[in-house]
């Protein structure tokens, strides 16, 4: 690649600047494109290390011990096929040991999504920078690490527990680039059946290039706030917003 | 009302027209998934036969969504122009299929077309297309030509626009600006250079408008922008001040599915006024760009039609277009293979699908382009995707989406790249939208051959947009 | 030699040359069937960039099928074209398939690809395709030109040919006729009038013979023809003085592989002496159309090469083409997908394959044309011949199959149609070859658009043919 | 369709003279082709009724209770991806009871091959118009019902029994239109490695369209003629020449 693409790398991980042997690039990028594109796959199917991302967990402070949840897919390949078995636990909800303090005010989901990476790599690090910015107050529940799950699986341990937030930390699926970006889903007053209009999201956690963990902290902090002062998630909440009106 | 048909002496019957077109409808994950695929090659073929025979005013009778609780069909009975579908009122879906392709093929062929557009429902294209083959889906959008025009002009014949989507995981202004130039050194960007933000944070968006629009400005480039956040959050900026040009929504076919998107068809209609009010076209007033996708509202559980049955999700995504050309679009492109293999599979079922759905907005009268691509949990790769453009040229796609190496670093998938867009002009021997085309040429990047120079960048003048 | 890359942190190795192209290839079930697949998407990708620093001279040193023991390597080595490799010979495989894509979109692409074919062997054919994508070996092939001659021309730029094959499982002549009127008032047929026999016997094939000879002079049709059986038999039904027009035959690209076709290099000169001795050319004096198909080694247990490894079927496929330049032929096509599943499993497998295929042939000068097909065995539909045909007229191809319906009932498969034909000649626009344009002109059925005119055929000039 | 095409359609079961709309066929063209293709593929999947196949060759006059081989392909799917497994028998062949007179002049295989409709519907009625034609010395081996067959496995079966000639009828893939065409493959001096080369094939009996059983029967008769008195099968000996010669 020319020195005058290669300096403009520094600002983005996107493939810009191939060269052109007629009108195609180079057979290095090409070659550079394949290999990601294997890695990529092999990313869907790695699975997530519980126990390793348990006992990370157990590091954080402010957090109970993690509880453990399969959902009602059975493995990646039905996983990869029926969202609907990925959307719900396999075994009914554990109860939540009730406390002194009521109902929680928040739930955290660490869930593999489509990439586990994400989850073992940057999970723990958002929720350390998180949990500070959160109001002294708030009553966590504890953390549930959520295997073969999607988004909405957290609706159902949220409504059994009666959590008044959820927040979804996932991995999203795997780039040719990254194979390693964590969305952040939050949903008010979670329950199965609630449209993702009615969530937001902060994608693309993933230091270096995307979002780091402190700023991906600040943002969910922010919408948690709004969340809170709006009694409601969703498109009518905006990111910076609400959090300032 | 049962409909039934015997194959090879056994006699498979359906409960209805929801049932029929599911089972008629080429195998596909996420008809699976929902329910509503045949079960065998056998039970396939039956249900097309039943289809086939079908008179088309049956569309208009028997909603495929009840028209009591959904907005989306009763856009589309309440604005059917029965004038328009007054010459094919007669047919059957069978014959709809011959009709379309003796017509395709015969002179005047694109104002034909563009006559019963307003009269043939979502239900009635997409179940033409069920008994079609890919050659046949290519022929009859080939023939089409739905020209719409803002600054630039797209969808005219022999030309073919690029979307370009210089997006950022951090949505990092640098780094845009130099996936803007990369694309735009290669051509790219004349149907919109449209980035996705990957923060739904106003102000950045507010931010990338401003990069979009001065980038515009300077170079006087003949394009418009977009940022494609949500609705609400345009119609705010736009109501700021913020330089808006196409507003973007998601859309899908019923109103449950829309409502998971949070829209509905008045937001629409107040994002359409919000862009209109702005006065920013110059060679057209059109300015919505929506996209759709087979699968979106299998995913937000909105996907129930008559009778609580499952639809196929490739008639819902034809109703997706009917939403679309209400609003006047600019730009229209599904993400066929966006989402996954749960609703499309493989390539094939990619391949199969990007045709259905650009066969079916351009009949239906939408300027419609493609995103050709496929997510990494899908059976498909780089040669799918060369496979479905090169067939989507065929066909006189109006657009496709470009990114830099076919890589998308922030919605985490792969579509065409700035490259693959000179392939396919060059195979297609497509020109890009006229003004585009003109502005290439004083910037020096048209060839004699009409490709695009290959530049040192460091010697161009765009340079300075980094 | 052992080569070997590392792919995220993990390190391939293999062991030969043939090991490399083997896994080098993309997937097929042919490869996985031989031994000769690679293991994983990274294997694979391994092997890829082992093959792409190779330089080119090694296929030259180091045979892929050892040059002791087979004839079809001592017949690419010994006739290799040293002068005309010569501009290609500091470049490794990658750098082959930079300097196509740069010659194919420059100006005298045609000329220059010419000029270095001698110089290319099968093998570097070989592995620069599995380097390229879908869109690459499209671009390419569609630049080369391979013009030759009989009654008709083949593969001019902007023509598409067709093969009418009228065949019948009993070789009925009635049959056959009617088969063959269908076709000429579809425009089929410039690139020659072929019939496979079912039967076997001389006395049959003479009789097809001069039915189809007493068809072209009594309409005066400027094509030729030929019945598809074993070259002994058409030399001696030449000798007999029978009306042979072309010499046909089954051919691979090993020495056993032709071995079990009962043929060998010495066999098809004969076959080709036969029919030149009877100077029956018009506009030119290729005599010669051969056959191939990925799989036919493997399946004679002829696929071995040096170190006795099993040879890649696509490697083996371009050294068909070798056999088949060596004999100046007017026709040479790929059966892709025409054996099973075994070798081609899937739409996705035959598409790829085709386009393989297609490009090899080309670049290696031969001239190109493609049996679009799939057998009933295989997971392959209508849309995947639609698709490949439709790729195929973008890369240019001199000639396609046609039979009615794209039913072939004697060989069990299904081709592309007569009507097939028409389809892609109109999304292609392409023209049939000159000579048999002007008498399709001549008998009314050229269109103004220059399409085929639906005729009645109880009126037309040649119902008589039946 | 037109009358024109109507009546020619008598002398082929090819698809002519479909119609046009545009450039394409009609619908019921269309669907009618989508059928068969249904139903071809069914019948490439259709197992052979082994006992019925058995039952009717002992009403053959003239053979021997037929014999049953297995190939080594398990199931149809392993056959269609593995002619290699295919092409020989799951286990040792049975020992051939040696009878008084010494090896076998023919060995008479019946295999499903990719159509087991072929085989039944026409594979009896081939071997009785065919007897009668051989000479009358012509020492039969027991014939043999072989599934997931290849053409090949005759080979392994006639070296075991030392058989100067197999016959091989073997079901052809199914076309759209003929389900149920019938191969004829003789092979002289069979032996595991024999080259397609060195067989002759007689194709396509199925009644009414394709060969009918009794000109079948002659064919074959030629052939087996013409391979004694050559010596060999194949290339060099050409269906009604070599016979005459
Ligand atoms: C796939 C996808 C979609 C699919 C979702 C359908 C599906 N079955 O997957 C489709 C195409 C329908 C879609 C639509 C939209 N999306 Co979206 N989508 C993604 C994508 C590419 C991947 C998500 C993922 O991997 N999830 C992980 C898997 C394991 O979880 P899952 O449970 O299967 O996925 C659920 C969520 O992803 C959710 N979802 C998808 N998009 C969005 C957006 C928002 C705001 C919310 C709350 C939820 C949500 O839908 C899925 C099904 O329930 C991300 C980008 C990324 N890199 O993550 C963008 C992304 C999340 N989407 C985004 C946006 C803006 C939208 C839209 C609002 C666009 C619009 N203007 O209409 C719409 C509407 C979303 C909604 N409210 O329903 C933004 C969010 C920006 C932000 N920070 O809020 C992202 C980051 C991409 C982008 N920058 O444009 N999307
Ligand atoms: C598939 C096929 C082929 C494939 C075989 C490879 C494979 N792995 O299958 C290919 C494309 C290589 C081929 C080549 C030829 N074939 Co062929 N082939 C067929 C076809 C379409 C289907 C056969 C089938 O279903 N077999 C049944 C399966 C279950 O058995 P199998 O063990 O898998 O198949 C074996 C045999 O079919 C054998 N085989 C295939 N063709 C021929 C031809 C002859 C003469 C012989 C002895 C054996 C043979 O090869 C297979 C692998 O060993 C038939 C037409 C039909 N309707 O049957 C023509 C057919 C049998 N072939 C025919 C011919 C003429 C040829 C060629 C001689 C053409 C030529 N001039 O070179 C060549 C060379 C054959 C040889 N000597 O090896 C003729 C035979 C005419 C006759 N009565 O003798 C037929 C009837 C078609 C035709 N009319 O043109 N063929």
């Amino acid at each position: 690649m020319s020195d005058f693409w290669q300096a403009l790398r520094a600002h983005t991980p996107a493939r810009i600047g191939q060269e052109r042997h007629g009108e195609a690039p180079g057979t290095r990028d090409r070659l550079a494109f394949a290999t990601a594109h294997a890695a990529a796959r092999d990313a869907v199917h790695q699975p997530l290390d519980v126990p390793a991302l348990v006992a990370e967990l157990a590091t954080v402070d402010g957090l109970a011990p993690a509880c453990v949840v399969a959902s009602a897919a059975p493995d990646r390949a039905t996983y990869l096929t029926r969202p609907d078995l990925g959307r719900r636990p396999r075994d009914p909800v554990p109860a939540l040991t009730p406390g002194a303090e009521g109902d929680p005010d928040l739930l955290v989901v660490l869930a593999d999504g489509l990439s586990a990476l994400a989850v073992e790599r940057h999970a723990a690090g958002v929720l350390r920078a998180l949990l500070p910015l959160l109001p002294a107050s708030t009553r966590l529940a504890p953390p549930v690490v959520a295997t073969q799950a999607r988004v909405a699986l957290a609706d159902h341990v949220g409504l059994a527990w009666r959590a008044r937030l959820a927040l979804v930390l996932i991995g999203e699926r795997p780039g040719l680039t990254t194979a390693d970006s964590l969305g952040a889903y939050l949903t008010w007053a979670p329950r199965p059946g609630v449209a993702d209009a009615a969530r937001n999201c902060v994608s693309n956690i993933h230091p270096p290039h995307g979002l780091d963990h402190a700023t991906a902290a600040r943002t969910i902090a922010s919408l948690v706030q709004g969340a809170t002062l709006l009694g409601a998630t969703g498109v009518a909440l905006k990111e910076g917003r609400a959090a300032l009106g | 009302m049962r409909y039934s048909h015997q194959v090879r002496g056994r006699s498979y019957s359906f409960t209805s027209l929801v049932d029929v077109l599911g089972k008629a409808s080429p195998h596909r994950s996420g008809d699976v998934l929902a329910g509503s695929a045949a079960g065998s090659a056998a039970e396939r073929v039956a249900a097309q036969w039943v289809l086939a025979d079908l008179p088309l005013a049956t569309f208009l009778d028997e909603p495929v969504v009840p028209y009591e609780t959904d907005d989306v069909t009763r856009l589309i009975l309440d604005t059917h122009d029965a004038a328009a579908f007054a010459p094919l009122r007669h047919l059957t879906v069978g014959g709809l299929r011959e009709w379309l392709l003796a017509t395709a093929t015969a002179p005047g062929a694109a104002a034909a077309l563009t006559a019963v557009a307003p009269g043939l429902t979502p239900e009635m294209v997409a179940a033409a297309s069920k008994l079609m083959r890919n050659q046949e889906l290519i022929t009859v959008a080939a023939a089409t030509e739905v020209v719409t025009g803002f600054r630039s002009t797209v969808g005219l014949s022999g030309r073919l626009a690029t979307r370009l989507q210089p997006n950022h995981p951090a949505d990092d202004p640098a780094g845009v600006a130099a996936a803007v130039l990369d694309g735009l050194l290669l051509g790219c960007g004349d149907a919109v250079i449209g980035i996705n933000p990957a923060s739904d944070s106003p102000a950045a968006v507010a931010r990338l408008l401003r990069l979009l629009d001065d980038v515009r400005q300077r170079y006087e480039i003949p394009t418009q922008s977009c940022v494609l956040t949500h609705v609400t959050t345009t119609i705010d900026l736009a109501a700021a001040g913020e330089p808006v040009d196409l507003v973007f929504q998601s859309i899908a076919g019923t109103q449950g599915a829309n409502a998971g998107f949070g829209v509905d068809l008045t937001l629409l209609a107040e994002g359409r006024e919000a862009a209109l009010s702005l006065g920013r076209g110059e060679v057209g007033e059109q300015v919505m760009y929506f996209e759709t996708g087979q699968g979106s509202a299998l995913s937000a559980d909105a996907h129930l039609g008559t009778g609580g049955l499952p639809v196929d999700q490739q008639t819902l995504e034809a109703r997706a277009y009917a939403v679309a050309r209400a609003f006047d679009p600019f730009l229209v492109n599904t993400v066929v293979g966006f989402i996954g293999p749960e609703y499309l599979y493989d390539g094939k079922q990619i391949i199969r699908a990007g045709l259905e759905d650009h066969f079916c907005g351009k009949v239906l009268g939408v300027p419609m382009g493609v995103d050709v691509c496929y997510t990494n949990h899908a059976e498909a790769d780089s040669d799918d995707t060369d496979t479905l453009l090169t067939l989507l040229v065929a066909a006189g796609t109006s657009f496709v989406i470009t990114v830099p190496g076919a890589d998308d670093v922030m919605l985490g998938y792969q579509s065409t790249s700035y490259h693959d867009a000179l392939y396919a002009r060059r195979v297609g021997r497509k020109r890009p939208a006229p003004e585009f085309e003109a502005w290439l040429d004083r910037v020096g990047l048209l060839a004699e051959d009409g490709g695009i120079r290959a530049v040192d960048p460091a010697r161009s003048a765009l340079r300075e947009l980094v």
